[in-house]
């Protein structure tokens, strides 16, 4: 087993860890972390597939930015485990046995998936993660997305103005 | 690393995000769930982009196929960043409303 | 001459809608000239018609197209040859006296009424000519249908009173159901041959089968049943008699009952080649005979005592029809028009006598007040009980000779039907005219002799009761001597081609049965005078035989309890279950479906995002499993679809 | 040309009258409007332009469907049907007032349009066109002008046609993909082919479409309900007019198209027909409501033609061609004599009616005759028809035909006790200021029963203008 | 292109022009001006007589049908405008921001109708959407307005993730996010059954796709959203942007079904049932009028799905026709019940007798949505029916629709009802004549499409 093995598993496991932690933990504030957790594993993940413009995307927008912005909000609204409103049983054990269910399905056909077989993913090297190509792509062929993308930028601006302003 | 692994994992991770859904009451943590979910997704796809990456480096050295997948997750992050932006308000404007965030008490439209 | 024959109907319709239409502004006796005046006119065309007739033969005359739809035609087309100028000659003869009687009977009307009155009974005579000038079944039909509608009319003619409606209803629903019996013998006739003309179906009855024949000739009888009163289709006859007198006289005694015998004396071939319905007949008639007899037996109203009478007469009619006496049925219709209506217009004269009172209980002794009435009565009950000379006997006679030829049971039971005649009529006579008065003394201040227009029919009528009978004197009396028989010989002479010369009777043997039954008559009439002449009023209730005679052997009750009851259960039953209930229901059912659907469908959106979005993600399950399984399910859909 | 004056006449003036104000005005609009059309009409039966009597314009040229009208001689007669009926109804009704009564005549003229496009139309879909447009109006004529239960019977009826119309549609479609040349035109649908399993699944969908607007037993329950909350003036159209939708559409629309199908389920169809024909007899007998009464009457009467109709041959269907007319003039004549009751004694149950006839003898008079046609009485119009569809429906089975005829005296029994209900017997506290019938009507009642009795001793006229159609369909078999 | 950008630019101009001028209405005007130009430019682009000159890389790809789709969208819009601007004022201050949004939303569906890969499908999408989330929350102050953001936005994100997931798989698949990849690998020889990722992946899009036009099973938030939002924009979203919803859905499903198979069809049928189902039946029960034409939008939507069952030219024809029919009715009938005060139906009695021309205008569209023939729903629906008869196989599909169709008539007939055979006085607010004959002049249009549908075909062939 090579380190980009040991490397896989344990992030792996860190993250559908932390998934689950996200979970199960009552107070949001620690969900929050636990996500955070998870975000970090996958930015693992993308500097093991030698990914590592969005690595680093990944950790300063995800976690950094967005899961700060969450955080935010939780305090300020003062959740805390106490607080923390639960399903009832029925429910939830509905909701694990039919996303259950749901994985199930998937797993199943991608078992039966013939053309996956033996199809392998390319770890560590390869460039086409590297800021400089990524960049150049999409600024070049991506560049009419991108700037699509600004209007979307400019519509959630305005909505966080119309719903977040104070009348 | 098979191809398999990576499915497996990032299915497992997205129904998490799922059952997360499905099972929690409060606003903000099924909102992040869903950040989980879309996380997943990045995931698969900067998997099969050095996939497919993978394979066409057997013809071409040069060759940049499977970039398409990275970019996607880059636009992917940068919907989401709109998207929780968006849904925060939303989520707050609630809470300045009604001093909750739990979804069950959003019935008053219902039948 | 013969072109002229529209004329014998068109002169009723004009009286019927001058009358009609002038009811409010013609005076009563400008009503009753043109009213009977038009009948007169049509009769003396009639007679013209009947000398041509006897002196050129038959002819048909077309006057347009009725209905030229595919594959037939049915003219407007007139028959005038000896079996129709006969009838036309009763109709028109007897319909004008009857008018004319009429005219005094009704005075006391409104204006308004009387008008009406006249116009319908011109109406009538109209439907009758129609009916007897049709030369194809359909215009037979359509007067057939006429008459109906119009003792319709006439029987509920005092409409104020329900019960009256009720008769008339029932007489107009019962002709129906014979109507229907034609109707589709007409449709049977049309299907097999193309055409419903006389002269055509007659000279083609060679491409019927046998079964065709059958059919046809028993669903013409069912006609026949319906409109002249046999069993099972009589009981609407006597309830007729609400009608006022004269119409009963008109239709229930000398025309329109006699329609079904015209109407099968006109399809003689026919019939004579349908032996199992001539048998039908037969004992139909016989029956229905014999029935009415004994029903006429215990009736205490004039006028029911007479529609049973009338009702029997039709039967041994249609006794002679089913054993091929064409000509004696006939003749009997005649002599029949004669007494009869001169014993309704005698029974009219007394009610109008007695002041509407029509229970014979309650009368006797008239004699001495209603000298000519009396005088005439008399003479028609000796006619109809078939007394020689009088002609009722010669007509009744030959009837029951040629039912003797055909099976002696026959023979005997119409004997004893006869001598019951005799006994019922005299039974009447003695009540009415004999022993002591028994009605109030207010009555019997009034008490008067009708006014001229009402004792002149009956004058008349008498006459031609008593001597009517020589037209059809017997073989066995005098060769050659049955005028009649000689002027309808064209009529009948298919079917005598069919069943060849009569086996007739020995001479001998012929006047010792006429012998026989005249004497029992005789004895019948005097057990009748004897018995009665001294009847006192009483009100203790019949018992035995006697009750259930009085109560018509129960038949109207019968009825009601298997056909008119049962019929008005299942039409409630389809009105307010299966209709209601079962297909509204249904209807408003799919309507409620939707309904308690979109109520319960609506829980589904219980307002939960978490179960909004369980059933989104068990939808994405259902889907790839039923992308798995899809050759199953499209195995399913197509066993299904 | 002179379909499309036929249709446009009464749709131009209906829209017109909604902006007269007056009552007076829009009345009289109304009435000259229905003449003009009335007018139109016989130039079409009595052919004075031959060259006039079809329309055929480009509508919708991706569609294969052109704005193609055309009158044959069933289609003569219906529109003369319709021509004749609305001057009547108008004149019937003109003392009657109605709330908004700009609106009321405008819808009945949109409604008089819409029928003249169905009897018209040679394309599919502009027949699937006016068949709707005749049926809105009367939804809301029925739902403003009814009776109290009007809102949720005329709903009903409204839906039960919708779906039968749509399922029509569907079957038009099919048909429509089907054709050789991918048209509407009534042509191309005549010369379709059809496997045998697709037509009979087409047949059934355009059958159930006609059978609910007829109606043929068990689809006619909307009916005696509509009628009876319909104002009168609706009812007219609805029965005299609007039912021979169904039968023309039979005739036109499903015979040819689907001849083997129709061959196939003719013994059932006629068995319902005469199942239904019974039923209703049977029901007729126990109404107390006059309209009632007529509704169901009327839902025998159309048993019969519908099973005349399936009989396919040429003595049933000339029979059926007639009937429509007679059947829609005696229903009229039964509608207006239970209008006026309705109008001026203010109620229609025969419990509160009796002795009608001393009270106004000449309305009992029009009202005996309208009866008897309505029974088939001989000299009326209505034996001429019944006769000859007897006659085709013995043609195909005497045993059918005798069931049938069973209806026949059942019809006396249900008549003849509404007639001793309402005009005989003594007067009650309802009929006892009863007074006789006015000029409008009693003109209107006298025309209808001369119609009845000349159309009963001279029918050939109308025999034989429906003839080129009768043989057209049954060529085409 | 000119529809993008054009809508982009002007998306920020009124946002700038709330800092201009302060008077609501010029704002308005202002809204009403850019929609024409708008539409202009399209029409420019359109007619090919000018246009900005992008190279697209392939991402999006113009056709007619996707500009004049456009062009149907900017009208309905600008009618939209027309008919509720004064309302749109009364919403909330951010008069111009909702504005701005409105353009924005119509950035997104240019996009949708001329996107060309998945990537742009997605961006497209989420422009659509998120402004979306906001207009459904801009009434700020009412619990249900809030409720009904809230709901969308975490159904959305959700759905969202569902079809990321299934672009993944089908990339995963395909190595492409194009959408000429997903039509050639069936036909590449590949047994059809082979690629069961790409299965996976096309099955989760599908359902993403399903909740945007609120198909059944995936049809939830709908009733909730638009009953909650405000009327006015309620009435944006359940007409624009539904319809905008469904060209996406076909252009994405147009020719890449093969590669399910017959289970497709299947699949399609049981959604399309599902739908007509949900939305008839539920609506039946309904008391408030929203709430019943939300479940009317889910009915109709099943009718809408048939142009992606049938899948041919007749029903690309159908789906604008549709678009059109149903946008315009519904535009119409919103309007006016922004102007009632109560909502319900019994809101509506006597309305015949108040507010005559409403009233009739009402009904027009009420029949236009009911199908009724003579008015544009009609030949949409018509077209719908036609292009599964013409596909073929599918008879009693079209019979079970017809049912539900029939079923329809009873809600929108029980409004008509209302207005018309009930007594009552029905309230109403600020209704101007200049509303009543723009209203007037949308119903004779309607009227003008279901006799002449040509008119909008036509021009859809030049």
């Amino acid at each position: 087993m090579s380190t980009t093995d040991i490397l896989f598993y344990f992030l792996s496991a860190l993250a559908i860890f932390s998934a689950i932690m996200v979970l199960v933990s009552r107070n949001p504030v620690h969900s929050v972390l636990w996500l955070i957790l998870v975000f970090f594993a996958i930015s693992g993940h993308y500097i093991l597939l030698n990914a590592q413009f969005l690595a680093i995307v990944n950790l300063i927008v995800y976690a950094g930015a967005i899961m700060v912005l969450f955080l935010f909000v939780i305090m300020l609204m003062n959740l805390n485990a106490e607080t923390e409103p639960q399903k009832h049983m029925w429910m939830k054990l509905a909701g694990v046995i039919s996303g259950g269910c749901f994985l199930m399905v998937l797993v199943s056909l991608v078992r039966q998936a013939t053309d996956m077989q033996n199809k392998s993913v390319l770890m560590k090297t390869g460039d086409i993660g590297l800021i400089k190509n990524l960049g150049k792509a999409l600024f070049s062929d991506y560049v009419v997305p991108f700037e699509i993308s600004s209007v979307l930028f400019l519509s959630a601006m305005v909505g966080a103005v119309v719903i977040g302003k104070k009348d | 690393m098979p191809i398999q692994y990576y499915i497996y994992l990032c299915l497992t991770l997205f129904s998490i995000g799922i059952i997360g859904v499905l099972t929690r009451r409060n606003a903000i943590i099924v909102f992040m769930c869903v950040e989980l979910m879309l996380n997943a997704v990045n995931l698969l796809l900067v998997a099969f982009s050095k996939m497919h990456h993978g394979v066409a480096l057997g013809s071409s050295a040069t060759s940049m196929v499977g970039i398409e997948g990275q970019i996607f997750v880059f636009f992917i992050m940068v919907v989401a960043a709109a998207e929780v932006s968006v849904g925060l308000a939303i989520i707050v404007m609630m809470y300045r409303n009604t001093h909750s965030v739990d979804i069950n008490f959003l019935n008053r439209l219902k039948n | 001459m013969s072109k002229l024959v529209y004329l014998v109907p068109l002169f009723p319709l004009l009286g019927f809608l001058i009358n009609g239409l002038g009811r409010k502004s013609l005076s009563k006796s400008m009503i009753s000239l043109i009213g009977s005046g038009v009948i007169l006119a049509s009769f003396i065309v009639s007679v013209m018609l009947f000398f041509d007739v006897k002196a050129n033969g038959a002819s048909v005359i077309t006057l347009f197209d009725f209905i030229k739809a595919d594959g037939f035609q049915i003219p407007f087309a007139f028959q005038v040859d000896q079996l129709s100028s006969l009838f036309l000659l009763i109709i028109t003869g007897v319909g004008f006296l009857i008018h004319l009687y009429s005219s005094a009977y009704m005075q006391d009307e409104e204006p308004q009424h009387y008008g009406r009155y006249f116009s319908y009974l011109n109406l009538f005579v109209f439907s009758m000519l129609l009916l007897v000038l049709g030369a194809n079944y359909v215009i037979m039909f359509i007067g057939w249908e006429g008459v109906g509608l119009c003792s319709y009319l006439l029987i509920g003619f005092w409409f104020k009173n329900n019960d009256y409606n009720y008769a008339a209803k029932k007489a107009f629903i019962m002709n129906r159901i014979g109507d229907l019996g034609f109707l589709l013998a007409v449709f049977w006739l049309l299907f097999r041959l193309g055409t419903v003309s006389y002269g055509d179906v007659f000279a083609n009855i060679s491409k019927l089968s046998s079964f065709d024949i059958t059919g046809i000739t028993m669903l013409l009888f069912v006609g026949a049943m319906g409109k002249s009163a046999q069993i099972p289709l009589y009981t609407w006859l006597p309830d007729a008699m609400a009608g006022p007198t004269p119409v009963s006289a008109l239709i229930l005694a000398a025309t329109m009952v006699t329609a079904g015998i015209y109407m099968i004396a006109r399809s003689n071939i026919l019939y004579t080649m349908a032996p199992a319905t001539q048998t039908v007949v037969a004992v139909i008639g016989l029956s229905t005979a014999i029935l009415a007899a004994t029903i006429a037996l215990q009736q205490n109203d004039i006028k029911k005592v007479l529609a049973y009478s009338t009702v029997s007469q039709l039967g041994y009619m249609f006794l002679g029809l089913g054993v091929g006496a064409y000509t004696g049925a006939v003749f009997h219709v005649m002599t029949h028009a004669f007494f009869k209506a001169l014993l309704f217009l005698g029974a009219g004269s007394v009610i109008h006598a007695m002041h509407h009172e029509q229970d014979i209980r309650k009368m006797g002794g008239l004699k001495k007040y209603l000298p000519i009435t009396h005088i005439t009565f008399l003479l028609a009950c000796l006619a109809i009980a078939g007394i020689p000379p009088f002609s009722g006997f010669f007509s009744k006679d030959e009837i029951l000779t040629a039912a003797f030829g055909k099976n002696p049971l026959y023979y005997i039971i119409g004997v004893g039907g006869a001598l019951m005649t005799a006994f019922y009529m005299f039974r009447l006579y003695t009540l009415t005219f004999l022993g002591n008065f028994r009605g109030t003394h207010e009555q019997e201040h009034h008490l008067h002799e009708s006014p001229w227009q009402m004792t002149f029919p009956l004058i008349i009528l008498a006459i031609l009761s008593v001597f009517g009978g020589f037209l059809g004197i017997p073989e066995v009396f005098a060769k050659d001597a049955h005028s009649l028989e000689h002027f309808l010989s064209p009529i009948f002479a298919g079917s005598e081609k069919i069943t060849g010369e009569h086996a007739h009777l020995a001479a001998s043997q012929e006047y010792i049965m006429m012998g026989v039954s005249t004497i029992l008559i005789a004895i019948m009439i005097g057990i009748a005078i004897s018995r009665y002449k001294k009847y006192q009023l009483n009100t203790d209730e019949n018992t035995g035989l006697s009750k259930v005679l009085e109560h018509k052997w129960y038949v109207d009750e019968l009825y009601n309890a298997v056909i008119v009851n049962p019929l008005n259960a299942i039409a409630g039953f389809c009105k307010n279950i299966i209709e209601k209930s079962g297909i509204d229901g249904l209807v408003n059912g799919a309507g409620r479906l939707v309904g308690y659907g979109s109520r319960q469908l609506r829980l589904l959106q219980s307002g939960q995002v978490g179960n909004y979005i369980l059933i989104m993600v068990l939808a994405m399950v259902v889907f790839v499993l039923v992308w798995f399984n899809d050759n199953a399910i499209m195995n399913f859909l197509n066993k299904i679809l | 040309m002179i379909p499309v004056l036929l249709i446009l006449i009464p749709l131009l003036t209906g829209l017109v009258s909604f902006f007269i104000k007056n009552d007076k005005a829009v009345k009289t609009w109304s009435v000259l409007s229905s003449v003009i059309t009335l007018l139109i009409a016989f130039t079409a039966v009595f052919n004075c332009y031959p060259g006039q009597l079809s329309y055929d314009a480009a509508w919708l040229p991706t569609l294969g469907s052109r704005f193609a009208l055309m009158t044959d001689g069933m289609g003569k007669m219906l529109c003369l049907l319709t021509a004749v009926s609305f001057p009547l109804i108008f004149a019937a009704i003109f003392k009657n007032n109605y709330k908004q009564s700009s609106g009321f005549y405008g819808l009945m003229l949109l409604s008089q349009a819409g029928l003249m496009g169905v009897f018209t139309a040679a394309d599919a879909l502009v027949f699937y066109f006016f068949w709707e447009l005749a049926l809105i109006p009367v939804y809301f004529l029925c739902s403003i002008w009814g009776g109290e239960k009007r809102i949720a019977v005329t709903f009903k009826f409204f839906i039960y046609t919708f779906l039968g119309s749509l399922l029509m549609l569907v079957g038009i479609l099919f048909l429509y993909f089907h054709t050789n040349d991918h048209s509407f035109a009534l042509k191309s649908f005549y010369h379709i082919h059809l496997s045998g399993k697709q037509e009979n699944f087409i047949f059934w969908l355009f059958f159930i479409a006609f059978a609910i607007k007829m109606p043929i037993f068990p689809f006619h329950t909307w009916q005696p309900d509509a009628y009876e909350q319909s104002p009168t003036a609706t009812t007219m159209v609805m029965s005299g007019i609007m039912v021979k939708m169904g039968i023309f559409a039979v005739v036109r629309w499903l015979l040819p198209v689907f001849p083997n199908a129709s061959v196939q389920f003719a013994n059932i169809i006629i068995i319902l027909s005469v199942i239904g024909m019974i039923y209703a007899s049977l029901i007729a007998i126990r109404q107390d409501d006059i309209k009632r009464l007529i509704a169901y009457s009327s839902i025998a009467h159309i048993g019969l033609m519908c099973a005349a109709i399936f009989t396919q041959n040429k003595t049933g269907l000339e029979g059926v061609m007639i009937q429509m007319f007679n059947h829609g003039i005696n229903v009229l004549g039964l509608w207006i004599v239970a209008d006026v009751i309705e109008q001026k004694l203010g109620t229609r149950k025969f419990i509160d009616l009796g002795g009608l006839a001393q009270k106004a003898p000449v309305l009992a008079i029009l009202l005996v005759v309208m009866s008897l046609a309505n029974i088939a009485l001989p000299l009326t119009n209505a034996f001429i028809g019944e006769f000859l569809m007897f006659n085709g429906l013995f043609q195909y089975n005497i045993w059918i035909a005798a069931a049938a005829g069973i209806s026949i005296i059942l019809a006396a029994v249900y008549t003849l006790n509404m007639i001793q209900k309402v005009l005989y017997g003594n007067t009650v506290a309802a009929t006892e200021n009863a007074v006789e019938i006015s000029g409008n009507i009693q003109l209107v009642l006298v025309i209808l029963a001369i119609t009845v009795i000349v159309l009963g001793v001279y029918p050939q006229p109308m025999i034989d203008l429906t003839k080129d159609t009768v043989n057209a369909i049954l060529v085409n078999h | 292109m000119n529809a993008i950008i054009v809508s982009a630019l002007l998306g920020v101009v009124m946002m700038f022009s709330g800092i201009i001028t302060t008077k609501r209405s010029s704002i308005t005007y202002t809204a009403i001006i850019s929609l024409l130009v708008l539409l202009v430019a399209n029409l420019l682009n359109t007619y090919g007589i000018w246009e900005f000159h992008v190279n697209t890389h392939g991402m999006l790809q113009f056709d007619k049908f996707g500009m004049f789709f456009n062009s149907i969208a900017i009208t309905a819009t600008l009618i939209y405008v027309i008919l509720s601007g004064k309302d749109i004022e009364k919403t909330g201050i951010h008069v111009s921001e909702y504005y701005a949004l409105i353009f924005f939303v119509l950035c997104g569906v240019s996009i949708l109708t001329s996107f060309n890969g998945l990537l742009m499908l997605f961006i497209g999408i989420e422009i659509l959407s998120i402004p979306l989330y906001i207009l459904t929350g801009a009434d700020k102050r009412n619990l249900k307005s809030n409720e009904a953001s809230l709901k969308y936005f975490l159904m959305g994100s959700f759905s969202t993730g569902i079809m990321l997931m299934g672009i993944v798989l089908i990339y995963g698949a395909t190595g492409s996010f194009a959408l000429g990849v997903l039509h050639d690998a069936p036909a590449a020889g590949l047994p059809v059954k082979a690629s069961f990722i790409e299965v996976a992946g096309i099955l989760l899009l599908f359902a993403s796709m399903c909740f945007k036009v609120s198909a059944a099973p995936f049809h939830f938030w709908t009733p909730d959203v638009y009953d909650g939002a405000p009327s006015v924009f309620t009435s944006f979203m359940a007409t624009i942007v539904k319809s905008a919803g469904f060209i996406a859905f076909i252009r994405l499903f147009e020719s890449n079904t093969q590669a399910l198979g017959p289970t497709w069809k299947i699949l399609l049928s049981f959604v399309i049932i599902a739908t007509l189902l949900i939305g008839n039946i539920t609506a039946v029960f309904q008391q408030s009028v929203k709430r019943m034409l939300a479940y009317s939008s889910i009915a109709q939507a099943g009718f809408m799905l048939f142009a992606l069952y049938s899948n041919n030219d007749l029903a690309k024809e159908g789906i604008l026709l549709y678009a059109v029919a149903y946008s315009l009715a519904t535009i119409g009938i919103f309007a006016i019940l922004i102007k009632m005060k109560d909502y319900t139906f019994d809101g509506y009695n006597g309305l015949a007798k108040s507010e005559p021309v409403l009233a009739f205008t009402n009904t027009i569209f009420l029949l236009s949505l009911a199908g009724i023939p003579l008015t544009a729903g009609f030949f949409a629906k018509y077209y719908m029916l036609a292009s599964v008869v013409k596909a073929g196989g599918a008879l009693w599909l079209v019979v079970v629709a017809v049912v539900f169709a029939a079923i329809s008539v009873y809600y929108y007939f029980r409004l008509i009802q209302a207005m018309y055979f009930k007594e009552g006085d029905a309230e109403t607010t600020g209704i101007s004549s200049g509303f009543k004959n723009a209203l007037l002049i949308l119903a004779v249009l309607i009227i003008l499409f279901g006799v002449f549908p040509s008119l909008v075909l036509n021009s859809f062939y030049f």
